[in-house]
């Protein structure tokens, strides 16, 4: 079956075309968006690890490694499309438009993170795993019967293709023709559990045979890669064909989250091989002679800012309300509801 | 505004209760095109109990969907079709089937607005016929409310007559927040009622005295409703008053029917299907211990299913409350 | 992919053997022991269903049509083996060894139809779909474990394809290598809802591809094709060569339940071209010289004895007990159990 | 026979909650080949809180197992398992994540006795950290017991110290039906405790007196237990003499213990994580309406999470039952 499924590549590990009848595809607009989103999702989740270490937020789950995957895929959706990301897709989250204090408030345990910019179609992260493969067939579905041409992505990980709400969507997707990326990061592990052990088959890919559904297997840590076969997914399902599968095969550099430690079943050296994502596109942008070193300067500026403000405006962001545990369960609140909330804020009143 | 159905001046139909869900159904479709229907054989069969009979012929494939045999599919999809605009009326065919789909209902219809602060929401009614007594096979008879009363974020209705099937159907409907609309499957099509032909709704939260009584409050919903009323008449006749409550609601649940009507009887008497343990009687107790201690002549009794699961059918009638039981516990609180 | 899953067939419809180098693998016993057992419990479907219209049982779901699958497939197990079947799959477990007292007591709404005879392994019929999946992945990895061959087989239906569990069963089995058999009966509807609506992919073999699970498409009503296609996945499971899915393509040839009006929604005339399992098996032993008349004659008296006896018994079945409601609860009464046991026998001793 | 350890003689060690866990499973694994672990990273990395630290490589990936994600595969693979003469201990990751598998413990788990008419059995435990309190992710916190407690088939045990803990486990594990066994993760580490080292059971079914009072009885039971026993500290501090009573075991409840109690006191205030409608606080004051109505001299008092979904963590605090909120209603029930 893995014959049938061969990793796309765009780049190689030093950074060098592997077909050159695709060096027209690139251009300088694309390579400097894919540096500028790679790099600052990167400097955004370096931050959050070394807050999550002081203290400063609560526990963080680092998507380094994962780049090319997220930002990839993010940067080839349009502006009305849904995103429906886990926890570890902050950097898609990111690109597609989602707000890095926000971002940063989600992991200290502030509701205001689930808040999308007005506009912006960014469901909350799933935290249930693989539960939002089904909210993005459900609100593609919806797409597709007012007729526009916007489409959904769900965000999941190897370890999420053993649930049976993976099954399940793909199934409804496939019955429904609905206009879905089932877009999977496959980094090796879920949490301590190998790919090897999660399921038998070789691929994440030949999973869509069970559902008819097109499928591909990318070198995740391609950004090229990953963007032209999500450009083609995208068009299929803007256009009426239906749903698609995508393994992006990547690499967790780091642990599952910060409460997590690797060495405790991950084996020593393990993963060394892998070329860092960025390390690549850097490679490549030496190679194809983008490089640029006042676009990496201000790009290194610009986010190295934007991060540090983000940081501020989270840790200077108001208190959380006390009254925000009771107003949003419902539309109006219920009278008993209004009891218990009414009474609470006395008692604490009368502190 | 909500009406309360008893208002109305209107021509009516008599309907069974089955027919009143499906016209309500009927006329949300009519009034709203983002609502739809999805579910296993609701589509071309109608509903295995024919509830949607007809709609998918009316309003097309498209608005009256058949599924997938998969709840989880059919509550996480209608979870994404929420947030982007549509009103799905999702059924479970069986009450004992929505298991599958709890983990969605759990931990995304009842979340959205909340953890979103209000940005997003998903306005769904999901519709499950619940209750033993029709000979059914096992799991289909499951009672099953207690698990969603305890789930903070979903509304739970249980109509026991026509009038308030369809009154409830569609404010359940209207309402912005999801609702779980279970159906006494008992109650089908076991009495008529004259139902007003055009829209309105019963207000989500509001219980009704189905029965004005002095001695004792008998407190019940769904199939149990017409039992209660019987064995109440019965206890008239031998001299004790009964006031009969059907709750309407199950969460928000109505505080105030009950606290007054105890206040007034100093009794109670909770009647339901599902067992005792866990079950919805024991937030009636708490609600009567917390409002009305002082007015309380006698403990409150429970009688309920047992703590056993719903038996094969030749033993349901020993599992659910029996007229027997029922007048031992109002006697009981009346000789305390 | 159909085609990577042709329809495997002994005989064709006419009852003459495909392959004519096939002929060695049948002999009289293996004919009329698949005569006698599709004869059987074509004769208590039918019972069945006479029952029900009588009153004299409840809701009843006929298998007619899937003789040669639930039969097929039943015979080609051992002993030791483990049955997890549905609510449709009683012919299987007579065939198996089911009590036919005890069948019919099941349809009766009494739980005493869910025991099976004595070291007998049939487990009683899973009416949530798809559960049962699971419960034979872990009753045959528990026989791997203990280092015996038994295996376990699962029946299911096409509907049950689209569950959760369907999925996670398979992935288990494939993970842990068990000596597990799925056995599909698609019969081309669930309930009202037909196969093409149920699933995209045009086959449900090919779901196995996901799992790298071993995977056929046979003739569900030729009984020799599924009796030895099983026998390849038994043998297979028996010998460490882990699980196996058979998708044995058959027809409903009644409505889902005596609750259910097929009219609804069957097109009119569908399936009118499909042969009856039996009436296949029956040309194929005139074809084949197998035709006996004794041996019919005495199989149909000896049925229609045995299957009397059995409404017979049922009928003079002792009444159901009311302890029976509290009794098997836990193994051991916990206290308010015991005092809600007690309370109700007085008060219906009181009456 | 169950030995409560309290009359033990023996050898012991200083153990936190999780340890003592980890050590009776130890126990088992070495008493009972039949046993096994099971569950999402508790191999090699011996659980993401390291409760099965140390097991896979004494007893081997043959006994303690990493299975793939997948909640209702890991509960109904265990139910064949268990038919089949193995005792599965079946790590839930976190009680919030046992939701997908619901439908298999409602449906099988907890059914199978009944209906085979006790030809087969599923003796098993699910293991399954739960409550807040420890600033985790979302769906993280919850405290799901109510939606066993109301499950017949099934037992509840909920220990809230390490000898609890050990005792419960090897009790859990020997009985001959499925136990639920949750796991209060804020007191994982929270603090020590001499342990047997040898192998002992606590009876399940029964609460334990955690601190002897006359004016008041404060049920609880988990992480609530240690901050209930410094409330009622305090309280006796101002003259309330308070009960402490740890319900250790949720179904089958000890009932006895709780009308004792009250009976002497005749206030009774009950503290749980979970929120208060659905919640088993309602079971327990039907306990004490129906045993001990007339001993009362005050309603009784529930101090539970309140009816919205466990918040994200920087709220989680005034979600959580705290010391103020408890001791309001130690003197509202003191005061009446
Ligand atoms: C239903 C459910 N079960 C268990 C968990 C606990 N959990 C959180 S992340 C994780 C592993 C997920 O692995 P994968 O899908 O590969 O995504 P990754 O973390 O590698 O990005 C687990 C088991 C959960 N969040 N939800
Ligand atoms: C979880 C669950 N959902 C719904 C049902 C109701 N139901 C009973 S049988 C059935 C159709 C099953 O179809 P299939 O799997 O093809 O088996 P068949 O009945 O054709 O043998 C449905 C929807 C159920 N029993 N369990
Ligand atoms: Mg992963
Ligand atoms: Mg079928």
């Amino acid at each position: 079956m893995i014959e049938s499924y061969p990793l796309r590549q765009i780049i190689d590990d030093e950074g060098n075309l592997i077909d050159s009848n695709n060096r027209d595809l690139i251009n300088r607009e694309l390579v400097q968006k894919a540096y500028f989103n790679m790099y600052r999702i990167r400097t955004f989740d370096k931050k959050a690890k070394s807050l999550q270490r002081q203290g400063r937020i609560g526990t963080y789950p680092p998507f380094e490694g994962q780049e090319a995957a997220q930002v990839g895929s993010a940067l080839a959706l349009g502006e009305n499309d849904w995103i429906f990301p886990t926890y570890r897709d902050h950097g898609a989250m990111l690109t597609y438009g989602a707000d890095m204090t926000r971002t940063f408030l989600y992991w200290n345990g502030r509701m205001e993170g689930c808040v999308p910019p007005e506009g912006k179609h960014i469901f909350p992260a799933a935290v249930p795993i693989a539960t939002q493969l089904l909210h993005a067939v459900g609100a593609s579905w919806a797409e597709k019967r007012k007729g526009t041409n916007a489409i959904a992505i769900a965000y999941f990980g190897d370890g999420a293709t053993s649930e049976g709400d993976f099954h399940e969507g793909l199934n409804f997707a496939s019955v429904f023709q609905t206009p879905t990326i089932f877009f999977n990061q496959n980094n090796g592990y879920a949490i301590s559990v190998p790919f090897e052990r999660q399921t038998n088959s070789k691929t994440i890919a030949q999973k869509g045979v069970a559902y008819d559904i097109p499928s591909v297997r990318v070198d995740g840590n391609d950004f090229f890669a990953v963007y032209f076969e999500m450009q083609k997914a995208v068009k299929r399902a803007r256009t009426g064909g239906g749903p698609s599968l995508i393994e992006a095969v990547t690499w967790r550099t780091g642990a599952h989250t910060t409460a997590d430690d690797p060495t405790k079943y991950r084996p020593e050296g393990l993963g060394e091989d892998v070329v860092d994502p960025l390390v690549r596109l850097e490679r490549f942008m030496k190679n194809a002679e983008y490089w640029d070193e006042a676009f990496i300067t201000t790009t290194h500026v610009e986010v190295e800012e934007e991060v540090e403000a983000a940081v501020k405006a989270m840790e200077d962001y108001p208190a959380p309300r006390v009254e925000d545990l009771f107003d949003y369960v419902f539309a109006e609140l219920p009278e008993q509801l209004k009891k218990q909330k009414a009474s609470y804020l006395q008692l604490l009143g009368g502190q | 505004m909500t009406t309360e159905y008893t208002k109305l001046d209107t021509a009516t139909k008599s309907l069974t209760l089955i027919q009143a869900i499906n016209e309500g159904m009927e006329t949300v479709l009519e009034q709203d095109p983002s609502t739809l229907i999805l579910g296993e054989d609701v589509g071309k069969n109608g509903g295995v109990f024919r509830a949607t009979d007809g709609l998918q012929e009316k309003f097309g494939e498209d608005r009256v969907i058949d599924t997938p045999l998969s709840e989880s599919g059919i509550i996480g999809t209608s979870v994404g079709l929420a947030v982007n605009g549509f009103k799905p009326i999702a059924e479970i065919q069986f009450m004992g089937f929505i298991y599958p789909a709890y983990d969605q209902i759990m931990t995304h219809v009842s979340r959205i607005r909340m953890r979103t602060m209000g940005r997003y929401s998903v306005p769904m009614v999901i519709r499950a016929p619940f209750g033993a007594g029709v000979r059914a096979p096992e799991i289909h008879s499951d009672s099953a409310e207690s698990l969603f009363t305890h789930m903070p974020g979903i509304k739970v209705v249980c109509p026991a007559t026509p009038v308030d099937a369809k009154g409830l159907l569609i404010a359940a409907v209207n309402d912005p927040d999801p609702v779980l609309y279970m159906e006494p499957m008992h109650s089908y099509r076991a009495f008529r009622e004259e139902v007003p032909v055009e829209s309105y709704t019963v207000e989500i939260g509001k219980g009704k005295i189905r029965k004005e009584g002095e001695d004792v409050t008998l407190i019940t919903w769904g199939a149990m409703v017409p039992i209660v009323e019987k064995v109440a008449r019965q206890a008239d006749a031998k001299g004790i008053s009964c006031e009969v409550i059907d709750l309407r609601t199950l969460y928000p649940i109505d505080q105030e029917i009950i606290s007054e009507s105890v206040q007034k009887t100093g009794r109670a008497v909770i009647i339901h299907e599902a067992p005792g343990t866990g079950g919805l009687g024991n937030d009636v107790v708490s609600i009567i211990n917390d409002t009305s201690f002082l007015y309380l002549k006698a403990p409150t009794e429970r009688v309920t299913g047992f703590d056993v699961p719903v038996p094969f059918f030749s033993l349901e009638k020993h599992y659910l409350p029996t007229p027997e039981r029922i007048f031992k516990s109002i006697e009981k609180v009346t000789n305390f």
